[in-house]
């Protein structure tokens, strides 16, 4: 069916330097009702390929090579023809569903549109029809809501089904779905791949499935064509004995903290929402605490409470004793040396507009402490301690990866040797090297400065390999909080078994998908 | 479809500056009200290509004791556009509820010495006067006193009339439309008691743009344009279609000179050395080439030399001399470089900023200040907030109506355009009674030629240019009269 | 706009002749003596477009940074203070915005006479809204941004994370907009000149214009050279904001 | 929604008073004595007395808003100074000549801006893009009125094409199809110098927000469902950026009619700028803050208009 020859594509715009998007060039073919899937890390240029085969590369974009559509060249044939082709023939689902449908118009006349494309000679109101057929035939109940149903009503899964619909409307030979899960949560992530499967069996298309998630990999399809460097698999070495360093005193109390949003918070729901309702914990120097729990259970505005940004509207935090909570404005800048956090955005912690070196000075000119002449060398030394050089002090953020960008605001947490570093959520945005270099940088920080460490993450595997005591949170409360491994060993709470239990690393998707045509 | 004025040939279209707003002569003196609506109405009397009186409304009259008394006998069979008679009881309301409440210059200059206007019967009106007054006869065609129609006027605020947009005049042409901003068009009156006009309309076209007004005509879309721009002269000049001609009688003032007001309670002016050097400083052919492009007079004295009573033989002002100037200026030891301001409308930039080099040359540095009307007179004749300022005063058909407020002690302070210098002298004072009293045309002659030589000698203003109007048509129409009635002689091919 | 720059700032040495001095026959058209040639006085128009110039871009410059002072100060404020105190500010600056800009300062120019200083106020006075409505979005962009929690966590205080973490983040589009009203100021100013309540002491553009205007079919240089530095450098300006922005807002 | 819209509703007579009080206390906090600029030059001490009296400039400025704001509510807009009529008549005579330049010009604005937007945006970066985008800047940068003198000097007086000024041929009685036409000759040139700023501003915006649409994914998924590229246009890429050119032409009003006020006297059309023009120099106070009046309430308005246009289009706004 589909022939794709030694595929490369080159971005040069004025002003930019020329971007390899695919290189080396790519060789690969799918065979008719067959599933070839197209992995890779993100950049490596899988989204490109798909678009050079569909013609549909943006201006200043060039490919060379072959892409044989049953004895036909794709790259070198006409846009009228390629018309005839899109959507008929070769279908695309896009890879981000929110923002693949026009906003203004609702979304079952955008499928009646996607219909009529190929279709001229039928109705609009036939056409309205065919599109509520194959919106039931993916599973989106009796034409979803009678207000209309505009994009932004529909939830990032049923906007997926539409895509799926528009793709399906004309039995295309071969469905190109790009990223069709990364954007959906656990469950319907499952739902999708089997309509998918369901769809393929029933029109005999062949589908280039796209992701760079190993598991969905697996699970969907027959054949894969890597593309781009491989990731090293999850590095073990740190399975080092976690929380041996106990240190003297106690570095954090929290005591029954809570902290309430008026209405108007982002859920809108009206009352208020207890994002922190009665917690207590307690951290030692040196010490390495992990919280864990869902999106949205409060771990965030936990953490940002513990550095003052949050007004707790009861509880004590009292850092090396002294209460922060309620302080004068005086007393609390002299406290707040002693506790600061690094956030989970590695891209919006540092400022655009200032160079690297000045963004770790500023908090030393805050309170005093940049030498002078011995400045820079301070800049250095912290530099050096988060695993970069000297030379990087003179970089812009937008000049660093994400995670050298993330060890830049480490590095400007630890510049007041602060007792104790919330971390909240660092390695959700890194890759697996990045990932790597900062796991090296938080065990220097508990070795050689006994810094205590709240570390916010969703990664159960990291957690169980770096922190000594572990709670769970859950609508603002600790379920469970222990030693991290007796915890993860056996959860006495049911809510830390299904955690622990949900965690995808351990459930195979690959049993047999029963699709059923109930829906 | 054709726009020129060809395809109407027995109409007159004649563009004007800017709106008049209304069209009731009787209560304002503004020239661009009176430029339209004057060829409405008629005056009692009115005046001549010289400025000599001749019989409009009024047929003929009588001077007695010793100028006191005007007896007027009114023409017969007048009637005004809507065909109601026009009697001697439209002339006593016109003066005594309108005139001498609302018309500024006849209200100032006849209120104190009017006694009273009465009508012994339907066609004669008498004015009896305190004392002689000798210019009246000079005020009353229709720029001065225009005659309203007492039957639609009576018992209304004539401010805010509606005829005052819907006139009914006893004039050549009587009124057809008004589009406000646009075009303001009038009939020929059939029976107008001075035989009826050749032409059969009249349109008002209003292009604010001096620019524009000049391409209408050139483009034949307009046939008259009551003022052309100097700049535009020379152009005009060239072009075989085009008829230029000047004229001092407007509207909105006549025999108007544009002078320099020294103010005299400044320590500056005190010396006359100062003002001697300063007039001699200013070259006054320069001013009347390259500003005005030799349109209008040099004055050879303070008076219009238009107004026949004025006439000054062997008067001397004086002449553009430099060397003298800085003689002078030495010698009243005139700090080099000293600033000086001078506040003039926008109007006479051009004129200010030819003075200002000129001043430069002897080291005099003046500073301009171009203020916006309002706030000019209340600097100027308020506050007499000034060293210098450009004032243009308009000499009317009397010295008694235009100059004496120039010179006379009491009008200085509030009034605008009045004794600007403040120029205090009680010979002048007495000079001007007395002048205003006598009959005789020659002993009044020798009263002024007295008053130019005493202003001469003093030097409180320096006389700089007596201004004409340049006036254009097109030449397929002819025989234009000068002053308000221009229209009502005239004929188009 | 650069190079317009530097001839103003060059003008008293580049000039040939005093401005108001009179050296020439009257209306002489362009020659080589007159680059530009002479106007109803005889004046050297070339040196009064170069003066012109120099006006012309200080009424530009203080109105321009007037409002950029009003306007980013409001705009950092209101949106880095929120609450009541951006609520006040706001609809003050709505209010001043629906000022129609133009009527305001005729009217303004008209009552209290023609002076440069009046000038500038008026243009000032309602030019700053646009830019603070700007300033305030681009800051409560800002604020989400966790590097000014940092800071805030830091200790800083509100002056030091407004100064130091907003007001950079904020310059670009502030000079954007200000790029926008320096051209908008210079073509007001001509236009005000033209309806006669420019500040006539001074050889502006918008002056020059003005006086040139009767002599359109007698002298045609007279208007068209400064309508053409006015084009030029206003040109140069929205060119160099294009560039800068990459699409001039309006 | 309803929230936002009655909010900005309450607003607009709060904006409009604002802005005539503003107006009210500069007209009567100048310098200078109105009742001189007012009632000529030749009269005497007594004349203007006279006049400063019938005016009411004597008494207190309080006393004299209390009075002229209790009339406005009640639909009175005093008489003008000059003319003795009613304000708002005089106003109203001179409103449709304006809303005729200002409507056209507007008119020709989109109908001349979408297109040339539409066509320059798919040739983005293009050498055409960069020309018409230079042109438009360099109509932008032009002075109204001088481009106006040199389109009468050309258009008009050299080429004889178009007529030199006003709003129809003097003296001309001509109705029906006739009047139209001379109707149009005479607008032709005035509205087109008006719509150089709004063509310029409108083209930038069409361009650069197809422009942008045209890379969206929504713009993509249409494409790959095989739509010819006019549907794409149209359909998918000018709605969110005619929004923008909605909401900026709201914004615009005020400018607009500054350009008119400039137009109207280079052209000699009848409109309400002259009588603004001799109304600020006689400081006809009932006019100038009629004007204003009228002005400030239609800027507001056309803003409310242009959100609501918004939101009505834009569901997300409709049911946010
Ligand atoms: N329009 C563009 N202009 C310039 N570079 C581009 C453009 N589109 C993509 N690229 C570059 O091409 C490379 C491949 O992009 P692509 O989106 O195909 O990656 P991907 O494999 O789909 O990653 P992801 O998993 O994030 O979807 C990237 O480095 C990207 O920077
Ligand atoms: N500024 C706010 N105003 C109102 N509600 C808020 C605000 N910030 C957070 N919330 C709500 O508080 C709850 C907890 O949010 P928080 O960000 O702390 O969760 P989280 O555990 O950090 O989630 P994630 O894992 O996605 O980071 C959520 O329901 C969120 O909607
Ligand atoms: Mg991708
Ligand atoms: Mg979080």
């Amino acid at each position: 069916m589909l022939q794709v020859e030694s595929l490369a594509v080159r971005f040069s715009r004025p002003g930019t330097a020329t971007v390899q998007a695919v290189d080396p060039p790519l060789n690969f073919a799918v065979h008719r009702g067959e599933t070839v899937g197209l992995a890779g890390p993100s950049g490596a240029g899988k989204t490109v390929t798909a678009l050079a085969i569909l013609g549909l590369l943006p201006t200043g974009a060039a490919a060379s090579g072959a892409v044989l559509w049953r004895g036909l060249n794709l790259l070198s044939s006409s846009e009228s023809l390629l018309r005839t082709l899109r959507g008929r023939e070769i279908a695309l689902i896009p890879q981000d569903p929110m923002s693949a449908l026009h906003p203004f118009y609702q979304v079952h006349r955008q499928v009646a549109e996607a219909v009529r494309a190929h279709q001229r000679d039928i109705t609009r109101s036939d056409a309205l029809d065919m599109a509520r057929l194959l919106l039931d035939r993916v599973g989106i109940p009796r034409f979803h809501g009678h207000d209309g149903g505009y994009p932004f009503q529909w939830s990032g899964g049923m906007l997926q089904r539409a895509l799926i619909a528009m793709a399906i409307a004309h039995g295309p030979a071969l469905i190109i779905a790009d990223e069709p899960t990364t954007a959906l949560d656990a469950t319907t992530r499952i739902e999708i791949l089997r309509l998918l499967r369901s769809v393929q069996e029933s029109t005999g298309s062949s589908i280039l499935l796209i992701t760079h998630d190993r598991d969905v990999m697996t699970a969907m399809a027959d054949r894969v064509v890597s593309i781009g460097r491989v990731p090293p698999p999850a590095s073990a070495h740190y399975a080092a004995t976690a929380g041996s360093e106990q240190s003297a005193g106690e570095v954090l109390r929290v005591v029954d903290l809570a902290v309430h949003y008026s209405g108007a918070g982002g859920s809108g729901a009206g009352g208020h929402v207890r994002a922190v309702d009665g917690v207590s914990l307690h951290i030692n120097g040196g010490e390495t605490f992990a919280i864990v729990g869902e999106s949205g259970c409060g771990k965030s505005t936990l953490a940002r409470t513990l550095v003052g940004l949050e007004r707790p509207i009861r509880g004590t935090i009292s850092i090396e004793g002294q209460n922060l909570v309620g302080a004068t404005r005086t007393a609390l800048r002299d406290r707040r040396r002693r506790i600061q956090i690094v956030f989970q955005d590695s891209a919006s912690a540092l400022n655009p507009r200032r160079k690297v070196g000045p963004c770790i000075a500023e908090p030393l000119h805050i309170h005093g402490c940049y030498r002078g002449k011995g400045g820079p060398a301070q800049v250095a030394a912290l530099l050096e301690l988060v695993g970069l050089a000297p030379y990087h002090a003179d970089r812009y953020p937008h000049q660093l990866s994400g995670g050298e960008r993330q060890r830049v605001a480490i590095a400007r947490a630890i510049a007041l040797q602060p007792a104790i570093v919330v971390l909240d959520e660092p390695f959700t945005a890194l890759d697996w090297g990045a990932r790597d270099d900062l796991l090296v940088v938080l065990r220097r920080l508990q070795t050689e400065f006994h810094t205590a460490l709240l570390l916010i993450a969703h990664d159960l595997q990291l957690v169980r390999q770096i922190a000594a005591r572990t709670a769970v949170m859950r609508d603002g409360k600790f379920v469970e909080q222990g030693e991290t491994a007796a915890l993860f060993a056996k959860p006495s709470h049911d809510y830390t078994r299904a955690l622990v239990a949900g965690s995808l690393a351990d459930q195979t998707v690959r049993q047999p998908l029963h699709l059923d045509h109930r829906r | 479809g054709d726009r020129t004025t060809e395809s109407r040939p027995d109409t007159l279209v004649a563009a004007i500056e800017s709106d008049p707003g209304q069209l009731n002569p009787a209560i304002t003196t503004s020239g661009g009200v009176h430029t339209v609506a004057d060829l409405l109405y008629n005056g009692l009397v009115g005046l001549d290509e010289h400025q000599r009186p001749v019989p409009e409304l009024a047929r003929s009259w009588t001077v007695d004791e010793d100028g006191r008394l005007y007896r007027f006998h009114l023409q017969t069979g007048v009637r005004w556009h809507d065909g109601r008679p026009f009697t001697a009881a439209d002339v006593v309301y016109s003066f005594n509820e309108v005139l001498l409440n609302f018309h500024a210059r006849t209200r100032a200059s006849l209120r104190a010495v009017l006694l009273s206007v009465d009508a012994v019967d339907d066609s004669t009106v008498e004015f009896h006067f305190r004392q002689p007054y000798s210019p009246f006869l000079q005020q009353l065609n229709v720029v001065e006193a225009p005659i309203l129609p007492r039957h639609l006027y009576a018992g209304r605020d004539p401010q805010t009339s509606r005829h005052n947009i819907a006139p009914v005049g006893t004039g050549p042409f009587r009124f057809v439309s008004y589009a406000p901003d646009a075009e303001i068009r009038y009939a020929r009156n059939p029976n107008y008691f001075g035989g009826p006009p050749a032409i059969a309309a009249v349109i008002f076209r209003v292009i604010p743009d001096p620019t524009a007004q000049v391409l209408a005509l050139e483009a034949g879309q307009v046939d008259w344009l009551f003022g052309v721009p100097a700049a535009q002269q020379k152009r005009l000049r060239g072009n075989p279609r085009v008829r230029m001609r000047q004229t001092t009688i407007g509207s909105g003032g006549t025999n108007c000179m544009v002078t320099l007001a020294f103010n005299l309670d400044r320590a500056a002016f005190t010396d006359v050395r100062i003002r001697r050097a300063i007039a001699h400083a200013i070259d006054r052919n320069a001013i009347l080439e390259r500003i005005q492009f030799g349109s209008g007079r040099v004055p050879l004295a303070p008076i219009s030399s238009r107004i026949p009573l004025a006439t000054a033989p062997g008067l001397q002002l004086p002449v553009y001399d430099t060397a003298l100037s800085a003689r002078l200026l030495e010698q009243a030891g005139w700090p080099r470089g000293q600033v000086l301001d001078l506040k003039l409308l926008p109007s006479f930039r051009a004129y200010a900023e030819l003075i200002r080099a000129q001043l430069r040359a002897v080291g005099i540095d003046a500073r301009l200040q171009l203020l916006e009307q309002a706030v000019f007179v209340h600097d100027v004749f308020d506050r007499r907030d000034f060293d210098m300022a450009m004032i243009s005063y308009c000499n009317g058909t009397d010295p008694q109506i235009g100059v004496r407020r120039q010179y006379v002690s009491s009008s200085i302070g509030a009034v605008p355009f009045s004794n600007a210098a403040g120029y205090r002298n009680a010979e002048m004072d007495s000079l001007f009674d007395v002048a205003g009293r006598l009959v005789e045309p020659a002993d009044r002659q020798r009263t002024y030629l007295h008053i130019q030589q005493l202003a001469v000698r003093d030097l409180p203003y320096i006389w700089l240019l007596e201004s004409e109007a340049t006036q254009a048509h097109l030449v397929r129409c002819a025989g234009f009269a000068f002053g308000a009635h221009f229209a009502a002689t005239a004929r188009c091919r | 706009m650069g190079a317009m720059g530097l001839l103003a700032l060059s003008a008293p040495l580049l000039a040939p002749a005093d401005p108001f001095a009179l050296v020439g026959a009257a209306l002489d058209p362009p020659s080589l003596h007159h680059l530009m040639g002479t106007d109803i006085l005889g004046r050297d128009l070339l040196s009064g477009v170069l003066y012109g110039a120099r006006t012309s871009l200080v009424v530009a410059g203080i109105t321009g940074a007037l409002a950029f002072i009003i306007g980013t100060g409001t705009g950092l404020v209101a949106g880095y203070a929120g609450g009541w105190t951006d609520d006040v500010l706001m609809r003050l600056a709505e209010i001043v915005q629906v000022l129609p800009r133009f009527f305001f300062a005729v009217l303004a120019v008209a009552l209290f006479g023609p002076g440069l200083d009046r000038i500038i106020l008026a243009l000032a006075i309602t030019s700053w809204p646009g830019l603070a409505r700007v300033v305030r979005a681009e800051v409560l962009a800002l604020r989400t941004q966790d590097f000014v929690r940092a800071a805030e966590a830091a200790g800083a205080s509100h002056t030091r994370i407004v100064m130091r973490e907003l007001l950079p983040g904020v310059l670009s589009p502030a000079f954007v907009m200000i790029g926008l009203l320096l051209g908008q100021v210079l073509l007001l100013e001509a236009s005000l000149g033209f309806l006669g309540l420019g500040d006539p002491n001074l050889a502006s553009w918008g002056a020059l214009i003005s006086q040139g205007q009767p002599f359109l079919l007698v002298a045609w240089w007279l208007p068209l050279f400064p309508g053409l530095a006015i084009t030029l450098t206003v040109l140069g300006m929205n060119l160099l904001v294009d560039a800068f922005s990459g699409s001039v807002p309006t | 929604m309803m929230r936002y819209l009655v909010r900005r509703l309450l607003l607009v007579p709060l904006t409009v008073m604002a802005i005539v009080t503003i107006s009210f206390i500069m007209i009567h906090a100048a310098p200078g004595d109105p009742v001189l600029a007012l009632a000529g030059e030749h009269g005497d001490r007594a004349y203007y007395e006279f006049m400063r009296e019938r005016f009411g400039f004597d008494d207190p400025l309080p006393t004299r808003f209390v009075t002229y704001a209790s009339r406005v509510l009640r639909g009175d807009f005093g008489n003008s100074y000059v003319q003795g009529r009613s304000a708002a008549a005089l106003i109203a005579e001179r409103v449709p000549a304006t809303l005729l330049l200002t409507a056209s010009a507007l008119v020709l604005g989109a109908l001349v801006s979408i297109p040339l937007g539409l066509w320059t945006a798919r040739r983005a970066g293009g050498r055409w893009d960069g020309f018409v985008n230079f042109f438009a800047l360099t109509l932008y940068s032009m002075p109204l009125f001088w481009v106006g003198q040199m389109a009468v000097v050309v258009f008009a007086a050299r080429m004889g094409w178009l007529p030199v000024e006003g709003i129809a041929t003097a003296g001309s009685d001509a109705t029906g199809i006739h009047r139209v036409t001379d109707l149009l000759q005479h607008l032709a040139l005035p509205a087109v110098v008006l719509a150089s700023h709004e063509i310029a501003v409108l083209t930038r915006l069409v361009r650069s927000g197809v422009a942008q649409e045209l890379g969206r994914d929504h713009v993509r998924m249409a494409r790959a469902s095989g739509l010819s590229e006019r549907v794409i246009l149209l359909r998918h890429a000018l709605p969110r950026p005619m929004l923008t050119v909605v909401t900026v032409v709201g914004t615009r009003i005020g400018q607009l009619f500054a350009g008119a006020l400039v137009v109207e006297i280079v052209f000699g059309w009848p409109g309400m700028g002259r009588l603004l023009l001799s109304a600020l120099q006689a400081r006809d106070a009932p006019i100038l803050l009629a004007f204003f009046f009228l002005v400030s309430c239609s800027v507001v308005i056309a803003n409310l208009v242009a959100d609501v246009i918004y939101a009505a289009i834009d569901p997300r706004i409709r049911y946010g």
